[in-house]
């Protein structure tokens, strides 16, 4: 699998949003093993210049980051944010993310889709977040996207995989793009699942800043995705509706 | 002349991006711009004159999701 | 977490039936860090003794056995069975099974806690396999077993937890008994999850028996369970039913 | 004498457990025994004589779940 | 479908309690149609003498009753309170409940297969409240029921059928006896789920006691438990992994 | 609830594909007292005319016609469509689906959204077939729909509904605009949950007429329909995680 | 004479089950009895003598799920 | 003249939709008709000229979900 020419070892990607200290975001980030972090733009005071530091920590922790247009509601707002991110963070990597809708976060699919061909002309290297419809795929993969961010729930709602029928469907659509479920995982189980439906790689944030202990979260987070990878590929039995057993009964005493 | 920087009216002397990135503070800071809307490069700022209005982002590396 | 008085680092326990060969079981038991696992005992031929054979295999796993009742449908038959396997085994450990269906192998409560109450008087240190039932618990403790089994799902069926609701009322109803889910695990999403309610650990077999790659398999589960163990302990996050943005508002740009 | 081993008809010499045993090809081996359904432990091997139609089980560890 | 000989037409079984008035349970009852309801025993004041009251508007909504004996934590209790419901209620008809925690409301199947033993010996007619046990099932049918009925979920829970494979398998395991989903549905969607396993009736009482408009869920819960009921009977399509056009693709024009 | 101005009373709506026989469809869509069925637009043979006796038939059953662009790809072969259909039908309504993917006959919504703007300017009313995207919800109210139908599940699957989240949050958003749940549904618990989540109808056609006794079906749905309604109006209690004993504790007697 | 009805203390005059139901103004109600929590039927009330303590229990149809 | 209708070569020797559906055995028939793409109303029948090579399409009421 790879992003861009990028191959990651690591199948989990951070958010580094919302821990609680500086400290417990590098411990967090460094435990899981993560080589790609997510981070956005705000708007930076120069009194406190308060960006600057986070940026220093960022870039001591070593990983490839990812800025993201987290907010923009239109094309244009999209784009202006993904221009200045490439000059900032010195990378041709955005994640694309036009909100159409407050409550859930559902990203509006038309504008994503405009936005990404527009960033694309312009040498960018997009992950559109999405939802997990297959003829938004298909357009955005036309625009030239490369990997795709389908979500498995509205972001920071830990719910987990809410349609895995979805879900399904788009991995046996597009069975060599690379597929990253983004937002809405909550638990490792959610991780491990969408991992074990043949998803590249998974992206989450809130599960692990907002966990009691953020770090030990991480780790959790990075065994999940392995042993969800490594079940698919290793070919898990079929699920039955009957009991078989798994002790012989052939040779059984008579007693 | 009054500006609008990061949404809040300043009052600058200086008449270009890169001299008001100064006069505010931003000295050396890893930034990116825009003006009125549209990205300013790092290239452009010293020729890029700011007018009485201007609205002026400074936008910096920051936690994201 | 102690199983009578042992208390293993690796909460995944395995069984040894259905692998393709002895070496795939030996390298599946090796790479899970799996420090139990649960044998039977079957007839043995003059001729073949094929069971020595086995048993010279286990032996050289170095791990603690855990023999089953598996197959006995009679409290006679259990204790029985369970006093030969003590002796072969040089245990007082059974995982005592009596099965009162044979299509969904679902355990006979009644004749199980019979037997666990004759078994405890002999001296065994009992793990029952049990269904989800709060008072055959209950009944069981008093008869002095000191961990419990129940069933995920029908043993070999793979589907996971088939009752949740209950799986989660026997965990709150018992916090300080040692509590391993049993049978119907298919995945490591699903052992994972069993962690995540809080269950001390997991036992299962057919999932990575059968699966195409067991050795692979076998090291999926163990991470999975590891990362439900750590979960649970690092305390997750809410789930909510409305989105919550990752990425900060406050300091967005206006573009 | 026609004994039952293992849910199979034998016909045996010996007549206690222990010397079927060594009969019937199991010296040495890791082995539980049973007779009519009851447990015998290796102790009581000697001394367990076996008669006609005695229905002997002899066990070994094998895969189990 | 035969409950001890007596044929009813409706397959809606409702409880009497927590109603805001006796005329909306009065009207609740007729809309339902139901011609079955539960009722207790409790303590009578002399001076007030509540209960005369209960029982005259019982009675004049002419439909069998079925006592129960809610509440009954012991066998001894739960067969003196069916002797005084006996002879209160002119029936021989008994909803057998022993609870075994408090909580769930768990039933102690235990003293529940004890207390029918002795009930049926002494002439009843028991409908017995259980888990989904296989095992117990059989038990209390050996004891002389003819009618089981298994839990959906914890009694006033409103979550619907908790353990649908369990439910499954019983209903699979004895196609001949009257089983009625008791306790738990708190929706329609639940109760014509239920009968869609191929159930026969289902009881309830909180989903309609305490929905805002009682009389019109109790309406809504006899179209549910009819068109349940009806599409087992129906045979219901297969479902399918993937999608099948209705409208035919022959003959479609070329635009 | 209006769809474009006509009022039903029965808010399940029915297809007319499929059916074994004509007579059963007509004894089908009269038992289920539906008022509104979807047809489509074929070729007709001159010499069998075919066509002719279909529409005999449905016009025989006095009920309103909704004609489906099904199978269409593109926007201008919808347009077509509808145009012919207009005519031949005599009604403005059109069921607008415009596939964008063959396995899952997912709708394009782009392709959709465009031929509505187009249909609605030419004076249709357009019914269009939807996933649960609330962008895209959104654009067709701007359209000018006045009715939405998201899908259940892929036509033809039966699976119910596969992502209640993204249902529950588009009926949330658009409490004022008729929703209707159409395809996927396979059974009557699925028709009732759909609209006890507050859909104003539901539409289906496959789990009738495939159904071993399609006229049974039919009037199975039409009652679940009706049980969904009124469940969502009467207000269902809310659903608890531990028990609530439903008979009263207080009186209860000492035995 | 002191006995418990229902749970709670109270003195009555009648010594038997039947008289003592008359007395705490029971007369026609479709009430079952139990004394110390074995059930008494209508018919053996009469003779159902009451003594100092005893513990009865008069119950009536009630609300049930 | 050789037309296609419903997809299949016919031979037609009228040269309006009109006639053409006549001739092909759509007299009174509840159909609607495109050719080569683009609907052609009842009242423009008439005076729809059919040339070489046209396609036409002649629909009718049929089964829908």
């Amino acid at each position: 699998m790879k992003f861009y020419g990028h191959e990651p070892c690591s199948r989990l990607l951070l958010g580094t949003a919302q821990y609680p200290s500086p400290a417990i975001l590098s411990d967090a980030i460094k435990l899981s093993g993560t080589e790609i972090v997510t981070v956005s733009l705000r708007r930076e005071s120069g009194a406190t210049r308060a960006g600057q530091g986070f940026w220093s920590i960022v870039r001591d922790l070593d990983v490839k980051v990812l800025p993201n247009t987290a907010g923009c509601h239109s094309v244009k707002e999209a784009i202006s944010t993904a221009e200045m991110a490439r000059e900032v963070f010195q990378t041709a990597w955005i994640k694309l993310e036009v909100i159409g809708d407050d409550d859930t976060l559902q990203p509006d699919m038309f504008a994503t889709v405009e936005a990404a061909r527009i960033l694309i002309s312009e040498g960018f290297e997009v992950f559109p977040y999405m939802t997990e419809d297959l003829v938004v795929a298909e357009k955005l993969l036309q625009a030239g996207c490369q990997v795709l961010m389908p979500w498995g729930a509205p972001i920071g709602s830990g719910r987990g995989l809410n349609n895995v029928y979805g879900l399904r469907s788009l991995r046996a659509h597009f069975p060599d793009v690379p597929l990253i479920v983004d937002a809405g995982i909550g638990l490792p189980s959610h991780a491990a699942a969408a991992m074990e439906l043949g998803y590249d790689a998974v992206l989450l944030n809130t599960a692990v800043a907002k966990a009691v202990d953020p770090v030990q979260m991480a780790g959790a987070f990075a065994k999940a995705v392995a042993a969800g990878r490594e079940a698919f590929l290793a070919g898990p039995m079929e699920q039955r509706d009957m009991a078989a057993p798994s002790t012989p009964l052939i040779g059984k005493a008579f007693l | 002349m009054k500006i609008i920087c990061n949404g809040e009216q300043c009052d600058v002397a200086a008449d270009t991006l890169a001299r008001v990135l100064l006069e505010l503070g931003y000295a050396g800071a890893v930034v990116a711009t825009a003006v009125n809307g549209a990205f300013v490069p790092i290239s452009l700022r010293q020729n890029t004159p700011l007018k009485f209005g201007d609205a002026v982002e400074v936008l910096a590396p920051m936690q994201g999701g």
